[in-house]
């Protein structure tokens, strides 16, 4: 028997592949498709306190191997998540987990609050690596200071699960991922996007309404393949990873690289079945290798 | 809707002009039901340059046969693979997608389509024609005659109307210079519209001052076609609103078009 | 008539288009293919004061859409150089431009006072953002403090252009940007490449013998355009771009952005005369847009 | 030797085993003076998951047709797009490339080649036989019978000796355990070998030990094939040194083989 279930501080997941926020809408969109029982977890959509509108379009670039987004946070605030989205996923037999955006701390500190009494949300993903937004946003996660003070005060007002979204818009991510370890964090997520631009050469013009959006897909996994190994010898927290996995060998080569578990994002556009079918890889993969604890792969890498 | 993610076989890629192919697409089971304005997202596999899926909307539709098409305008990398697809190969693709036209409708129809925004309107115009006993006039637009697409097809649903930008066919100008749109538009209960943003525009403009309803096709661009990555948005009275799921189809007066 | 020639500090070129350090060896390589003749500028081998061996293969993989070099400086070192390589090239008729790295602050001021002396070498690119190597290398290029260390000292041993090429690896790249210039740079160059990593997840090994690598090709363009354009709105001395550049359109989207001139890498690997058909594909670009001068479209971005 | 890049047209593709075909390829103009060893640098376009060109080796060559032919195993993405090349397309070729085989040996000769190292094997019998007047003995190792790609040719040239692992053919077992390497190799003045670096170790070892000459062709990764990017380095006495300019030939003295 093979056991793919892992642990995140109190939060047991029946296996390690969770869906990226942003990419996977609340998990309805997707329900056409996929058994979203059989998923180990879905991180929803950046949910800020009040309803934000997003940017301008266009908001989309295609780029090798890759896009650009710069959605910026749109979503109808927390309360219209509780009210009108919560109890149409409350009962997906899977771990629902929301991502928290915000602009000001106390903003984050509101919203984690309202989840706190969520009783079907296990735990948080606090998102302070949104490149698309003005204010806050990417700003809290790229010096340790800030993203320390806002995990701290997180941590306080959120009793559950707290995972922290990090950046990699930065010189050095496992110092900021022992500053929210430090300040309190179960678990550490990781790539968000990484900051990019596009341009239309005929007409001249940024391609994005924002100028600059965030880089997500397969262009990006040796950055964050890099970024998750160094953040799992650093950190003693569990540590999920993301950027670019398009296929189970991509999540395997994130799990042996140090992380207890990963999310997949942009894949799910191209295949919005592809987390089930990842799922099965793992497993190929450990029969393959007579491993029969996902545990036994995470981070063990033959150097 | 149920949407649903199927290997269609295609069972034929005709070129049509030197930028138009149509693609018959075969289903093994029965179709879904399917509604003009509809669209289908396909997975260009294994191409440089091509990561995400392409929309298309659905051109016609045979239930009998199972089959559908799609008319594609030669754009990019992701078109141009899709130019090279032969009989018998598979594409993968997740359909049905996006709100259709309003159907529910009577009285005199006027369907506009420039550049690959003509695409819908077969679909649509043998619905009208078929189900509700219209049959629509049908504007069509294009750079020269020889850039429209098996323009003969729309006569057995309509009265067929064209333009070209060289004057070798039809009325000499843009679809919406037409005088059907410029003079005699008010004796339509209904505009649908669809092609390049600026046609739109023009034709929304003229459909507000005459106070006629009319809606429009969108092609924003889009990443998933299923709602989930919010990329596709156009600004509303309601703010913004996913293209791929409330749209691409919407009534003029619901967007905030300038 | 088009003008395509451009001014760096002291130094004209012929036109904006140079190949990248490590990608074009000593030009000699490319002899067979390119008239050099039609360059801007070669940029030659990372050049060290010891000969180094740079690290054990594996050195590369292939990634989506670029690849990860770990190939670690590999040089005969500066007097090799000067006694083997410079009497080769040095009656090319393009800008040879010698690209210094080091590991301590005192072998890059050797290096640069020995290239001083050469006639037909009008400046050096001082690279502090090699990801390679164990010492220096990018360390310098990833604070303010550091990059203004070495480009000060360097502006003091070296009397021609100064060009400094800055690491993507960091934080804030306008603030590294500003401090090599307050620090006498006459130019900035970037990106070098983005520190990535490759895992065979079959064997479970890294692919590349130091683990990590730089990561270049398109797949970095959009984070390269980004800081290129950053970088252009916050300095006043000229910069030139680089990173995923494989034709004229890539380069005239690194140039609208605010480059004065461009670089190109890998590109070469793939297609030996890619760098020519740039210099044709941006002539060709101007005709059609009706630009006489290159000057007139650097940062000419329409927002 | 100048190196040139060139457009070159497939004349033939022939699938020869499960996982091996030859592509036959023709230049406008006369070929360049090709010796065996040599390999050239593949463009593969427009595909997705290859971004580099590939290296092959020069199977045979015929300059009377102005062509030469790659002998080519299927390994991932870049192979399995070379081998759906058609008849009359062209391929994107920059040759040629590297070090040869040192081609003035006397005496008796062998040549040992597994997986997609025979490639170069069959260009150095024929070389030998026609400018040295030497047949060597060639042999030649696989997983199985129908994985040994059109053996038969070498016979003009030489002796062939073979190894299969699963015994369907030849000696079972691995190329490196045949009794010419085992026992009888002292006879050889001159080892040459191509294939898997384990195979190549092997080989070295039993040269070393009999002190009889032996070059081995390496496979090391490539990134440009023309020394600029400094990837593909062995290590060797001399340091690091390319594989793509010094090799892809080596004498095994100047390996630091271990
Ligand atoms: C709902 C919808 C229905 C559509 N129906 C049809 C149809 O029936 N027939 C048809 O030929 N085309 C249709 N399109 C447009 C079609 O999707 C694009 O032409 C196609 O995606 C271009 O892909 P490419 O790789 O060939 O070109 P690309 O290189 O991707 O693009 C070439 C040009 O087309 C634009 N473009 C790219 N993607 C899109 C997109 N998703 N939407 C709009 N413009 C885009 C780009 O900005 C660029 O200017 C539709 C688009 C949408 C959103
Ligand atoms: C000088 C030289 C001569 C060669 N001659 C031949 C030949 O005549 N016939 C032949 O079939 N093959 C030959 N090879 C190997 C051939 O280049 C690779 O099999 C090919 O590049 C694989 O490309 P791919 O996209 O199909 O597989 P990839 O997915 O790129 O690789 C599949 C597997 O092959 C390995 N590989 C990839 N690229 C190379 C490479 N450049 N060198 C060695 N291994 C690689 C990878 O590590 C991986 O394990 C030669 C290699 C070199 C360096
Ligand atoms: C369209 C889009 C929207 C996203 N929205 C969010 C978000 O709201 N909150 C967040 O933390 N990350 C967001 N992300 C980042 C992803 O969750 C993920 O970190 C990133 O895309 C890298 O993974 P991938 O390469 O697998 O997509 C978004 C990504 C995309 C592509
Ligand atoms: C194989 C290889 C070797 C390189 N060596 C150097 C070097 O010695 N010095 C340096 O400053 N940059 C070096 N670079 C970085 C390039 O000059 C360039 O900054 C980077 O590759 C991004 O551009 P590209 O995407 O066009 O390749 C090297 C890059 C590659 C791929
Ligand atoms: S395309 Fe993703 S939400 Fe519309
Ligand atoms: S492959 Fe680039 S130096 Fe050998």
């Amino acid at each position: 028997m093979i056991d793919l279930s892992i642990k995140i501080s109190g939060l047991r997941l029946k296996n390690p592949v969770m869906v990226a926020s942003g990419t996977f809408g609340y998990g309805l969109e997707f329900a056409d498709f996929v058994a979203l029982s059989e998923l180990g977890a879905i991180i929803v959509k950046g949910t800020t306190l009040e309803p934000r509108q997003g940017n301008p379009y266009p908001r989309m670039v295609e780029t090798a191997s890759g896009m650009l987004n710069a959605v910026g946070l749109q979503n109808k605030g927390i309360d219209y998540f509780i009210a009108e989205i919560y109890p149409n996923i409350k009962d997906f037999d899977t771990a629902i987990i929301v991502n928290v955006s915000g602009a000001k701390v106390e903003d984050y500190i509101k919203v984690a609050e309202k989840l706190n009494d969520l009783e079907k949300i296990p735990a948080i993903e606090l998102n302070i690596s949104c490149p698309n937004v003005k204010q806050g946003g990417m700003a809290f996660g790229t010096s340790c200071e800030s993203a320390a003070e806002i995990t701290g005060a997180i941590r306080k007002a959120y009793k559950k699960t707290l995972i922290v979204k990090l950046s990699p818009n930065v010189t050095n991510i496992t110092e900021i991922a022992k500053a929210v370890e430090d300040a309190g964090a179960d678990s550490v997520s990781l790539i968000n996007t990484l900051l990019g631009m596009a341009i239309d050469a005929e007409k001249r013009k940024p391609l994005l309404s924002t100028v600059t959006g965030g880089l997500s897909g397969p262009c990006i996994k040796p950055v964050a393949l890099r970024m998750v190994w160094q953040v799992a010898k650093a950190v003693k927290i569990p540590v999920i990873g993301m950027g670019g996995i398009m296929n189970a060998t991509d999540a395997i080569e994130f799990i042996l690289a140090g992380a207890s578990a990963v999310q997949v994002g942009t894949a799910n556009f191209i295949d919005p079945q592809v987390s089930v079918k990842i799922i099965d890889g793992i497993k190929d993969y450990m029969e393959r290798h007579e491993f029969s604890s996902i545990n036994d792969i995470v981070g063990n890498l033959i150097y | 809707m149920k949407k649903t993610i199927q290997d269609l076989k295609v069972l034929r890629n005709k070129k049509l002009t030197s930028d138009f192919f149509e693609l018959e697409l075969k289903a093994a089971e029965p179709l879904p039901e399917l509604y003009p304005g509809q669209f289908v997202q396909v997975l260009i596999d294994n191409v440089r340059n091509v990561f995400l899926r392409r929309p298309f909307s659905i051109h016609d539709v045979n239930y009998q046969q199972n089959t559908f098409s799609l008319l594609i305008k030669l754009a990019g990398p992701g078109t141009r693979q899709l130019s090279y697809t032969e009989e018998g190969d598979f594409l993968n693709i997740i359909y049905p997608l996006g709100k259709p036209f309003t159907l529910d409708v009577q009285g005199d129809i006027l369907l506009v389509g420039g550049g690959c925004g003509i695409a819908p309107l077969l679909f649509l115009a043998r619905y009208l024609y078929d189900n509700k006993n219209i049959a629509p006039d049908i504007l069509i637009g294009g750079k020269s005659a020889d850039n429209l697409p098996d323009i003969d097809k729309y006569k057995a649903f309509g009265r067929v109307f064209l333009t070209t930008e060289d004057g070798s066919l039809g009325m000499c100008g843009l679809v919406s210079d037409h005088t059907l749109l410029q003079k005699e538009c008010q004796k339509y209960s209904m505009l649908y519209a669809c092609g390049p943003e600026p046609m739109l525009k023009i034709i929304a403009g003229i459909a507000k001052e005459k106070l006629i309803e009319c809606e429009v096709s969108l092609e924003n661009l889009m990443a998933c076609g299923i709602g989930a990555c919010l990329c596709c948005v156009v600004d509303t009275v309601d703010g913004n609103v996913c293209t791929c799921t409330e749209g691409p189809v919407f009534n003029v007066k619901r967007l905030k078009f300038s």
